[in-house]
């Protein structure tokens, strides 16, 4: 039916099939615009969020979606600023990735703001000193370095590509895409960072408050840092779902293992600078203001349950060690179960990460008299929170089927007559 | 954002900061609109042929 | 086909870019942010031109002037009164709330008559002959006395022509709602010769011994209290709060002392005990101004050592002592009772052994003393003229029983409903309710309810659709205080004798009436010689006549200062028959089945009388009183412990009179055994800021009669929980 | 090389041994900022109250406890430089302001679009989001005053040290031809109402105030309080507040920051280094 549509030289299951398969999640996308309207219609109060909790579950699904969109950058630095060219393999994907999780960010901080109508004050009135003001600048501007990067992907649909003037455009588009992409590592360097010194620089909260180097606290580094690691390996673990979905491999395992290999030892040297960061601020940092480490884990009965040390140990051993071991070691990372195992925990250690940097700190008090906070969210926000990953499964499964992604799976899976 | 409104400081972090902006947007800016010019320069002005596919 | 989908595609690109580059959207953003900023269903308030006027606040009876900001027409502001000789400047939250209570959900906005379960609004005409119909009957049927009157205070010209209705219409039942000062009029008249309240010149005291006095929680005039608690502060007075509970005024005071509830009396036998024995009394005033001092001397010698009043109220021998020799020592010691707010009256041994403590010291009739302080006296109107009928209505026993068996009490409306739950028919038909809220605010609100039922015929004057009104056949709202002339007679402890005046700052809002006018038009339109009795035309030419040249400096000033401030009184009498301490409160319920005692906690951010808490009270409300329309009772963790309850946890608090689903708050601050409930919940009136929030303290008590006074003396009751 | 401000710092002294806890605070600065109530306000998590009285306890068993009360306003921080306020800083949109001549920190409702940034990074929580719309019952909002505007829901608000009233008063002023306000000219709607006189407001710079002569604030030192007996809530995180209580009680004192366990209070180790004498 839609054959004429689908690239040449690939197999993609019928319509109906295509169609029945995304009904589901088409549901689940319905129901997250069914919340998203409501918060828009009737405001924030459709949240369980609080003045003690104003960022909440959506900051941090920002946060994390930006961190584990962070193998977009990366991968385009590789590419085409380290020359690793092996990279242009999987990069359509990746930036497909990056795609989904920045239109999810901005999509989900659209909601999050309680006058989304005024957002753009943030740039008409921008505050030069604030970190939202540059992740903001850096956010949007990165997101049309994405989108200037996925247009070409759509562009060379057959279809499309058959129109002497789309064809141009994406032929002349990737002639210069290296100038976008240089321009996107270095917005993207610094929104990671930003989204690091938001939390970083607020200096009325101890939890997440960090030791300055010029402008920005350490945390600013950090974010870079564990995006540009565990990033790549939210690309591997998509990458190996698509091949496990599709029952194809898409991608040659030389491209994963070196993508693996470099998020490894980034993920290695990232979690020795985390616990030299955990180490400072817990003897030194947190003293001065007078809390000792223990202060920030050991709240009430509850508190304890959601913001204990079993958070940081999950963050630092066994989402950051354990990862970063098992990639650097080639042995490991060429086992297949173990890879998955790393990426996966990967993925989840930089979640970890943004959880901690956001909930903590709304949760712990800091006046003597105050009390710890425990925050579930409201359905709303969880259905907000889910779209995204609605929206970005049927993104993947549409772009799959009508556009060439993966460059090596006709290769891959030649065809039999 | 501008220089015209009122919180609008001539200092190092505006210059820098919105210098950075401005500068990134110019790149995306000038960047898209010479593929733009270029494509519709090689579809409409020239042979359509003229240049080496690579695909 | 080519060329088709090119030309459609070119358009399409080419309008992007057009509609992009042009104003729209730009223009299309920049208009909806403006909207966002100006919707219309956030209200943007007129501005206009800004005025102050001086008024008076009737919201208590703490008698504070007010001065209030008005943007044109409308009151956006109230503020103390700079120079008010009450409140200087000064304000409570509720007080600030009156425009709450002025523009709120709650008034009456015309006359209303029940019909069936629901209120039709009726005019002034009918209302009015209504009334007189069936108040012809009863006179007709020579019944009189089948007439009642409750209400909220029984000075000023409005209770006075209340009364007055009531004498020329030939009923003796009109009764007040009691408070603290029942008891202390009792005191007076028995200690001092004066039946009046006393005024204590807290300013210029030294040591202050409280019995559970919620100095700062809204005990006699609340602003000039917590006034009076900074001067203290600055000038190093000692205060001593003898009470169960950590309330504020315990947390401010310099010490605080827990006591087993009910034993005050003791203790401040106890006191005069020790003063006398280490002979620290003021022999020269015992001497020359008092009278039975031998009397008491011998009575405290022998029942009261410190080791059997250790014993009696749980406090030790040597704070007895050292406490004692402190208020002994001081030079202008006041003791003070009346608990919490002094929304009941107390026990009369208890007054009476608190104020000999007063005595003792000789620190009566001087300053920084205790003044017997008469009320203003300025309403001087010609005799009530009384036909056969009245004379003999006036002749039967009043409803209460007061009068009868050398009762001292003023008014005893606790007897009511028991009075009329006990009779197959009411004894009174027609009732009349004025600044009054007995169906929330009386103890055993059932049995009150009960009898309010089987009243025939109750008239409402509120100008709030409280419980009460509720209740009513008729309602003829009264103006609020924001909207009418009334004369405020201050007496709320305060040494000096103020009147102060509220005004009509704004114009009624509703078509309401002064119950003033309201009274002078029933008793004109009554056939008889009733009318004789109101010459006035209307409310305001009474008030003018009544005042006469006051009136002109009460107006400019807002308040005025009437006459000597300070009546002296006879000669102290120590011994009353009143001190008698086997006549100690004991509260209702059977110590085993209930073994936990249950109190009630006033606070200065709810109100309990008459008035309900407006939004902004209840908005400042701790979350550790009220959570959701749950109440949480305040129990010591030991109390906690032996109920298996933890911080949070729901209940069940039951008591003689009642139970109901409460929230644990924890409080260390508390008596071990003791169940504080905070008063002034509830509400089953009201709007859905205050309506259906908590439990009505009310409800789970009931009344215990003082054996001498025949007052609602109940400080407590037996409870558990469960 | 921090050079001596001779603009007005406008701030707040508190004392906490007269303050009662009876509210008329919170109340008063309802009703004069137009501050809206819901049904249900006992959720103090999303219940907006500008000025908000807390209760400390000083965590001992029956019969030693003891109660403080401790009104907490917009703190008006300064932080470490000027206007390097916790809020301002990290706003946006600049719809927080740290105002350079009276030392306010403004919030500008139509500015404002709900982030929600400031209010994660006040360490107060002095800034409330406007959950709701804000509703009057039929009638009540006519005791709206028309010199604060209702705020629109999506957006933070908080304490504005009753600008409104400087500006008014500066006004009556100018029309008098002065150009500069007498003490009791400006003074909060909190500080005016409260009944126990234990707020006091004015210009910390002006040695004739009442609040410098309280608290005489150290401007050398980030106004830190020299009299006997004054704090500032969480001193050491640098916040810099310019609202400073009174306590004669140690314990109040000490549950103003957070301290170890060996630490003095008031004298918290990182601030004692700051206060060496500088080497040059």
């Amino acid at each position: 039916m839609d054959s004429a549509l689908i690239p040449k030289g690939v197999k993609r299951c019928s319509l109906p099939v295509f169609i029945a398969g995304l009904t589901p999640v088409v549901l689940v996308l319905l129901w997250g615009v069914y919340a998203m309207l409501l918060c828009w219609l009737k405001g924030l109060n459709q949240t369980n969020m609080n003045d003690s909790y104003g960022f909440a579950l959506w900051i941090w699904a920002d946060l994390a979606v930006i961190a584990i969109g962070g193998g977009a950058f990366f991968s385009g630095l590789l590419k085409y600023i380290f020359g690793k060219d092996e990279l242009k393999n999987i990069i359509n994907y990746a930036v497909l990735i990056g795609f989904i999780c920045y239109s999810s960010a901005l999509l989900i901080l659209a909601i999050d703001v309680g006058q989304p109508l005024r957002s753009w004050f943030i740039f008409w009135h921008a505050n030069v000193h604030s970190m939202l003001t540059e992740v903001a600048f850096c956010l949007s501007c990165y997101f049309a370095v994405l989108t200037i990067e996925y247009i070409p992907l759509i562009l060379e649909n057959r279809k499309l590509d058959e129109i002497p003037l789309i064809h141009n455009i994406s032929h002349n588009m990737h002639g210069i895409m290296a100038v976008f992409a240089a321009t996107g590592a270095f917005l993207s360097c610094f929104h990671q960072g930003s989204l690091g010194g938001v939390a970083g620089v607020l200096y009325g909260r101890p939890y997440v408050f960090r030791e300055h180097i010029l402008v920005w606290p350490w945390t600013f580094f950090l974010f870079t840092w564990s995006a540009a690691a565990f990033g790549p390996c939210f690309t591997i673990l998509i990458t190996k779902i698509t091949e496990g979905i599709t029952g194809k491999k898409l991608v040659k395992d030389n491209v994963i293992s070196l993508l693996a290999k470099i998020s490894g030892w980034m993920i290695f040297t990232y979690i020795i600078a985390k616990i030299i960061d955990t180490f400072y601020w817990a003897t030194v940092t947190a003293p001065e203001l007078g809390f000792v480490w223990s202060d920030f884990f050991t709240g009430d009965r509850s508190s304890v349950l959601f913001h204990g040390y079993w958070l940081l140990f999950a963050e630092i051993v066994l989402c950051g060690i354990i990862p970063g071991l098992i990639l650097i070691s080639k042995k490991h990372r060429e086992n297949k179960t173990l890879l998955l195992t790393a990426v996966t925990l990967g993925t989840i250690g930089v979640c970890l990460n943004r959880w901690t940097m956001v909930m903590q700190p709304m949760a712990m008090p800091v006046m003597t008299f105050d009390s710890w906070n425990l925050y579930i969210p409201s359905w709303q926000e969880v259905a907000t929170t889910i779209l995204p990953v609605a929206y970005g499964i049927i993104l993947i499964a549409i772009s799959f089927r009508y556009l060439p992604i993966f460059p090596q799976e006709v290769e891959l899976n030649p065809i039999k007559e | 954002m501008f220089w015209f409104s009122f919180e609008w400081v001539w200092d190092m972090g505006h210059i820098v900061f919105m210098g950075g902006l401005w500068y990134a947007l110019g790149i995306l800016g000038i960047g898209m609109s010479y593929v733009i010019i270029k494509s519709v320069k090689e579809t409409f002005y020239e042979d359509s042929t003229g240049h080496g596919d690579n695909h | 086909m080519k060329l088709d989908r090119r030309s459609f595609l070119s358009l399409g690109v080419g309008a992007s870019a057009g509609i992009t580059l042009s104003p729209i959207p730009w223009k299309l953003m920049d208009d909806l942010s403006i909207w966002s900023q100006n919707w219309p269903w956030t209200p943007v308030p007129p501005d206009g031109k800004a005025t102050y006027e001086n008024s008076a606040c009737t919201l208590c009876p703490g008698g504070c002037g007010i001065t209030v900001r008005k943007i044109d027409d409308r009151i956006v502001k109230i503020e103390g009164m700079t120079g008010h000789p009450v409140n200087n400047g000064r304000i409570c939250m509720l007080g600030l709330s009156g425009p709450q209570l002025l523009y709120g959900p709650t008034r009456v906005k015309s006359p209303m008559k029940k019909v069936g379960e629901k209120f039709k609004k009726i005019s002034w005409e009918e209302a009015i002959s209504e009334i007189v119909s069936k108040l012809d009957k009863l006179r007709s049927g020579g019944k009189p006395e089948a007439l009642a009157c409750i209400t909220g205070t029984d000075k000023g010209t409005v209770p006075e022509l209340l009364k007055r209705f009531l004498t020329a219409f030939g009923s003796p039942n009109y009764l007040r709602t009691a408070s603290v000062n029942d008891s202390y009029e009792i005191i007076m008249e028995q200690m001092q010769g004066v039946r009046t309240i006393p005024g204590f010149d807290f300013e210029n005291a030294d040591f202050i011994l409280s019995f559970g006095s919620g100095i700062i929680d809204g005990w006699g005039s609340p602003v000039r209290m917590l006034t009076v608690n900074s001067l203290w502060k600055e000038k190093g007075v000692k205060v001593v709060q003898i009470e169960p509970r950590l309330s504020n005024s315990a947390a401010k005071a310099d010490k605080w002392i827990p006591i087993v509830p009910g034993t005050e009396a003791d203790l401040a036998l106890g006191l005069a005990c020790v003063i006398i024995k280490k002979s620290l009394y003021d022999k020269d005033f015992v001497n020359r101004n008092a009278v039975g001092f031998e009397n008491l001397k011998r009575f405290v010698m022998n029942k009261y050592t410190s080791d059997q009043v250790e014993k009696i109220t749980g406090i030790d021998k040597s704070v007895i002592e050292k406490m004692a020799v402190s208020f002994a020592k001081a030079s202008s010691p006041i003791a003070i009772c009346g608990k919490g707010q002094g929304r009941t009256p107390g026990s009369i041994n208890e007054f009476a052994a608190v104020h000999a403590l007063n005595a003792l010291v000789g620190n009566i009739d001087k300053k920084g003393g205790v003044f017997a302080t008469l009320p203003p006296d300025y309403i001087r109107w010609p005799e009530v003229i009384m036909d056969g009928v009245a004379q003999k209505g006036l002749n039967t026993n009043r409803i209460d029983g007061v009068g009868s068996k050398n009762n001292p009490a003023g008014y005893l409306l606790n007897r009511l409903p028991k009075k009329i739950n006990s009779s197959g028919k009411s004894p009174v038909e027609v009732l009349f309710v004025s600044g009054a809220n007995p169906c929330y605010s009386m103890a055993d609100t059932h049995a009150v309810n009960e009898a309010f039922d089987k009243i025939p015929f109750i008239v409402s004057f509120s100008s709030y659709m409280d419980e009460t009104a509720k209740k009513a056949h008729l309602i003829l709202p009264n103006h609020t205080y924001l909207e009418r002339y009334e004369d405020v007679p201050v007496s709320a402890n305060i040494p000096e004798q103020i009147v102060g005046l509220t005004r009509p700052v704004v114009k009624p809002q509703y078509d309401t009436m002064n119950t003033g006018d309201v009274i002078i038009r029933i008793a004109k339109s009554m056939g008889d010689s009733v009318k004789d009795s109101f010459p006035w035309s209307g409310y305001e030419s009474c008030l003018k006549q009544t005042l006469g040249g006051s009136l002109n400096k009460l107006a400019r000033k807002g308040f005025l200062i009437a006459g000597n401030p300070r009546s002296a009184s006879g000669k102290f009498r120590f011994t009353p028959a009143v001190i008698n301490s086997d006549a100690r409160i004991e509260p209702e319920g059977d110590a085993n089945a209930f073994p936990l005692i249950l109190i009630p906690k006033d606070s200065m951010r709810l109100t309990s009388g008459f008035i309900g808490s407006p939004p902004f009270l209840v908005k400042t409300v701790s979350d550790t009183v009220l959570k959701g329309n749950d109440v949480c009772i305040e129990i010591n963790p030991e109390t906690a412990k032996k109920n298996n309850l933890s911080d949070g946890d729901y209940t069940v608090l039951s008591t003689p009179k009642g139970s109901a689903r409460v929230k644990v708050n924890i409080f260390d601050g508390i008596m071990p055994g003791i169940i504080a409930i905070p008063r002034g919940l509830g509400h089953t009136a009201y709007d859905d800021y205050l309506a259906g929030k908590g439990i009505n303290y009310n409800s789970l008590v009931g009344p215990v009669e003082d054996p001498v006074t025949g007052l609602d003396v109940a400080w407590g009751i037996r409870a558990k929980l469960s | 090389m921090k050079k001596e401000r001779i603009d007005k710092k406008f701030g707040m002294v508190i004392d906490l041994d007269a303050c009662t806890g009876c509210g008329s605070c919170m109340v008063a600065c309802m009703a004069e900022n137009n501050v809206p109530f819901k049904k249900d306000e006992t959720n103090k998590l999303d219940s907006i109250t500008w000025m908000r009285v807390y209760k400390l306890t000083n965590k001992k068993p029956f019969p030693e406890t003891e109660i403080c009360y401790l009104p907490r306003p917009c703190m008006h921080c300064e932080g470490q430089h000027s206007g390097h306020s916790p809020c301002v800083s990290v706003c946006p949109a600049t719809a927080t302001d740290y105002d350079m001549d009276t030392g306010i920190v403004s919030q500008i409702y139509t500015r404002c679009f709900g982030c929600r940034y400031c209010m994660a990074a006040c360490p107060y929580h002095a800034r409330y989001f406007n959950w709701w719309d804000p509703v009057w019952p039929d009638g009540m909002e006519k005791s709206l005053s028309p010199n604060v505007s209702p705020r629109m829901r999506g957006i933070v608000e908080k304490c504005s040290f009753c600008f409104h009233r400087y500006q008014l008063a500066l006004d009556k002023a100018y029309v008098k031809g002065r150009r500069e306000l007498k003490e009791h000219e400006y003074q909060t709607s909190c500080t005016q109402a409260c009944p126990s006189g234990a707020i006091t407001f004015g210009d910390l710079n002006n040695p004739d105030h009442q609040v410098h002569r309280l608290v005489k604030p150290d401007n050398r030192h980030h106004g830190r309080p020299t009299a006997k007996n004054a704090f500032r809530l969480l001193e050491r995180l640098g916040t810099n507040p310019k609202v400073y209580y009174l306590s004669s009680k140690e314990w109040v004192r000490r549950a103003g920051d957070n301290y170890l366990d060996n630490e003095e209070t008031g004298k918290p180790l990182n601030l004692m280094k700051e206060l060496q004498p500088e080497p040059h």
